[in-house]
């Protein structure tokens, strides 16, 4: 496969936006969709439709068994153990409240301690503040360093005895930096604590291997990964998702339901509660297949050229501020302009066709951290080119051109 | 095999008129089984007698004529075997009723193989995949001296 | 529009199942999706996709403007006051499980009674089951009668000064029961109790208005409403989402976040943490055209004459017996066969193309009481015809004529 | 009017050097506006005499171009006003930057007029619509003395 001709796969760059061509730049936020997910999604509709699970019609067991070969692709694909360990969720948000309250009940008490990072995003704090609000736990931050990096050290300075859980992000959706996480993790658990990672962002971007990092936890968002809107992936130890009580209740997860008392499923029924996410499920495979298809060496050698042309031409660019210098970085370009509001310059690049992000991007601590209100961002996908980040620089001139009459 | 071929004269007979049903005195062995997504249950007891041999097996249960004839014939083809023996048999059942088209095991008979075999149309229907095997599931347990109850889920 | 044409605009009956024409009886489990709404997803994926809410680019602000529609159109379809009274779940038991968990946290302490009924559906029973299990609440249950049928006099009997909220089905997904909501909410009212409403067999087939309802909570379930799996709906009066703290934690529900506190943002906002199924949500507007284009009174008529009928030919088949003969009834058909298990009819009836649902239907407490551990369930959907319902019949004796050889 | 329209000299000018800025001494009301999403923030001060006539006006914040715009012109434009103005003014200026093309007021000039419609680009982004809008919804809520900071998310 020829890496640049994979933008012909996404159906959204054959029309202009607006009389632009698109250049995307947000796909931190949410990646386009390859057309062979999005076919997958209309004949399975057209075709193929029903439920998953509860009947024993051709239908519903032909829909099943999809639905089954997706948690085997996934789990695959991030090498997990064994396929049981992959819940599907309605999103990464809702993978990190899963374990939040379900090991928060079990294993937090009064004055224990989560330990998360500055860099995190809403998702992997509010969760958090819950068990605060409710159960009186302490929440510390590792802090950054001037680059907009986590080090091993500044995690390890957090550790104390009453620290039961880590929960930190692979790599920053701000800086970009990437977490040295199998350190932390080996860390953490030669003193027992176990990690929850955060991938939202490694896993569009990076080789995920779950043996390998030996996290207890890991929680993906499958719209950044080329996949469908409304579903994420939990991946979970076993031992712990035996361990950990039920999330969600409701049909295809119970065992035995008296009146007096219930019984929960088998793994991995017992965290998928109610009618799954059945057609994007199934389509996720195509994501899959179509990452592999890609592979992920290919994918990431191309995303790093277009990392470094990116960071080469800001930095050129006198006035452009690049948010964060880390060791790794990954797929993201935040930056400010002196006296231009980042909403201004995104409303401004939209009308070139640029794609990018303005705000916080969910992530509040850190911006106050850094003394700011918001920053722009340019995110990159695998669709990306040079010329987008040519365009980017154009239009950012175009910006300040504006902006200084 | 379809589905409805499934429904033979052997499956029907063991599904309507199963045998080796109802608890036996001295059993020194049981395991229940169940299916939370079809409530299809089965109760199995055993008495292995000091060689681990089965001396007698019987089950109690409800549900499909597909898991009432598997336990029925189960019961009627593993009285006599010894642990060894019963193990290889279970496999090679699961195999078949999972992916293979036939049985191969010196341990059983033509007929007995054949009998078994009527419940190879069940592959490629995970649901019912697990009323075949929900009674063979229980007994690898009661071998096993689980506490817990199967699911087949 | 005629509705005798309707199938039409379903693709799947184009296609033979396993060369037979699909008769499909299992709408009370997910309904086939009409293909302007399929269409709506291809498109919106190929042509106009983007996350919503967060990003200025024009992309994203179209998409948020069609995010916001739907919720404008589902507030005008069950006449709510109010579009904030809409909240997007990934499923009717999300909306319950939302509505028992920040309930419960908040208003429901030892000893407190939750008043359930024998009908519920496990995704209104194990949410409160929690509950009982954390915080020592107690769970009744309104017994149904002999029609399987719930009367306000038996949930009256079971409200005593402890009740502290009422949860009931609106349309039985067994016996196809239609509770007389609108009775059991005033005079739970006039108790000061509050009242969800499980409203996912009923938002298919009868008229919604939430106002003339008056009930606190009422949750639905899209895909089975003619939209795409993966999204559910929770209205509730905005009193109760102001007064009730928010349930998952992320992205987007906030307002201020530092390190030692965090705010929440306004309605409806405060309930949809995290990125939401964007697609799916757009795409149900599309159901909801439909929907108004059919008539929601067509739509009764249609049904109401297909059940009738259903049920007068079932009747006439002897050793075919109905269970539940309620005062009102829509939609479904559950039966049994002495002596042919519901899986093994319904496994027979899918060999002639004719799929129905054999099981509990995750209502374990119903069959119990009933003395049964499973039954067999033909639902109807818009789409299905009388000819359905012979095809059924055909088959059912098909399969007596298999059992009696 | 498209978006970059919007950035014409009257926006940039008011964006870049806001007027009345900073909190003053006697103010007797003051309200918050904050945008959650964007992290706009606005913090207005007002002094009303005996007939709720605005004496003085100011206000501190921090945001984009068009929300320190749209402050400044609304300070601007309001001091002098009696309450009943203010609230003819606010709904006339909401009514336009959501769906009108144009506004009909007897209480403005032309030319504040032109300041207003200057904002109205935003139409249709509600992103920028709460950017425009944020010290507008403040002010109202100064006048009702609310105690609640006001979101416009
Ligand atoms: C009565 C009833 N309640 C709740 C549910 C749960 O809905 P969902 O699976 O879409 O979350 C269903 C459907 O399965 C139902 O029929
Ligand atoms: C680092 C990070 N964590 C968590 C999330 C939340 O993911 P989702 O919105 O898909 O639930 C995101 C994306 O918004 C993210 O970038």
């Amino acid at each position: 496969m020829n890496i640049d001709n994979i933008k012909k796969e996404f159906p959204i760059f054959d029309s202009k936006i607006q009389n632009n061509d698109l250049v995307y730049l947000d796909s931190a936020n949410s990646s386009q969709k390859p057309l062979v997910v999005i076919n997958r999604i209309y004949d399975f509709y057209t075709k193929e439709f029903s439920n998953v699970g509860r009947s024993v019609h051709y239908l519903s067991v032909a829909a099943t068994n999809l639905y089954e070969n997706t948690r085997s692709s996934v789990k695959t694909y991030i090498n997990a153990k064994d396929k049981n360990e992959i819940v599907f969720t309605k999103g990464a948000t809702e993978a990190i409240n899963l374990v939040a309250n379900t090991f928060g009940q079990k294993f937090l008490k009064k004055d224990d301690e989560v330990l998360l990072t500055e860099l995190e995003h809403h998702s992997n704090y509010v969760p958090w503040h819950y068990l605060r609000k409710s159960k009186g736990i302490k929440i510390k931050f590792a802090e950054i360093d001037e680059h907009g990096d986590i080090s091993l050290e500044s995690v390890e300075k957090q550790i104390t005895k009453k620290t039961k859980i880590i929960a930190l992000t692979h790599l920053s959706n701000v800086t970009g930096a990437i977490l040295p996480i199998k350190e932390i993790i080996e860390l953490a658990h030669s003193k027992g604590i176990p990690v929850l990672v955060d991938g939202c962002q490694s896993a569009p971007h990076m080789k995920m291997d779950m043996q390998d990092l030996d996290c207890d936890f890991y929680a993906i968002s499958c719209h950044k990964m080329y996949g469908p809107t409304g579903l994420g992936v939990l991946y979970a130890k076993k031992k712990w998702l035996e361990d950990l009580p039920p999330y969600q209740g409701g049909g295809g997860m119970i065992s035995d339901v008296k009146k007096n008392d219930i019984t929960y499923g088998e793994l991995p029924n017992k965290f998928e509660a109610g009618t799954m996410a059945t057609a994007q499920v199934i389509a996720f495979d195509e994501s899959i297949k179509f990452l592999n298809r890609v592979g992920v060496d290919n994918l990431i050698e191309h995303e790093n050229d277009l990392l470094q042309y990116g960071e080469e031409i800001l930095r050129k660019n006198n006035s452009v501020k690049l948010i964060g210098n880390p060791k790794k970085k990954g797929a993201v370009l935040s930056f400010t302009i002196d006296g231009i509001h980042p909403h201004d310059i995104a409303t401004i690049l939209d009308e070139d066709g640029v794609a990018i992000r303005a705000g916080h991007h969910c992530c509040q601590i850190l911006h106050d951290k850094l003394g700011l209100t918001a920053s722009a961002r340019a995110s990159l996908g695998i669709y990306n080119t040079k010329d987008d980040l040519d365009k980017l620089n154009e239009s950012i001139n175009n910006c300040k051109k504006i902006f200084s009459r | 095999m379809n589905l409805k071929e499934l429904y033979q004269e052997i499956i029907l007979d063991h599904g309507k008129n199963p045998r080796n049903v109802g608890k036996f005195e001295n059993f020194n062995k049981d395991a229940k089984g169940h299916n939370p997504l079809c409530g299809d249950k089965v109760h199995l007891f055993l008495k292995l007698d000091e060689n681990k041999k089965i001396n007698d097996i019987s089950f109690e249960g409800e549900g499909c004529a597909i898991s009432m004839a598997s336990a029925s014939i189960m019961t009627d083809l593993m009285k006599g075997k010894n642990e060894t023996e019963v193990k290889e048999i279970i496999s090679k059942f699961l195999d078949m009723i999972k992916e293979k088209d036939d049985i191969k095991s010196e341990l059983l008979k033509d007929d007995e193989k054949m009998k078994l075999m009527s419940l190879g149309g069940v592959k490629n229907y995970p649901m019912r995949v697990k009323c075949a095997t929900l009674s063979w599931h229980a007994l690898t347990s009661a071998l096993e001296d689980f506490q817990k109850e199967v699911t087949t889920e």
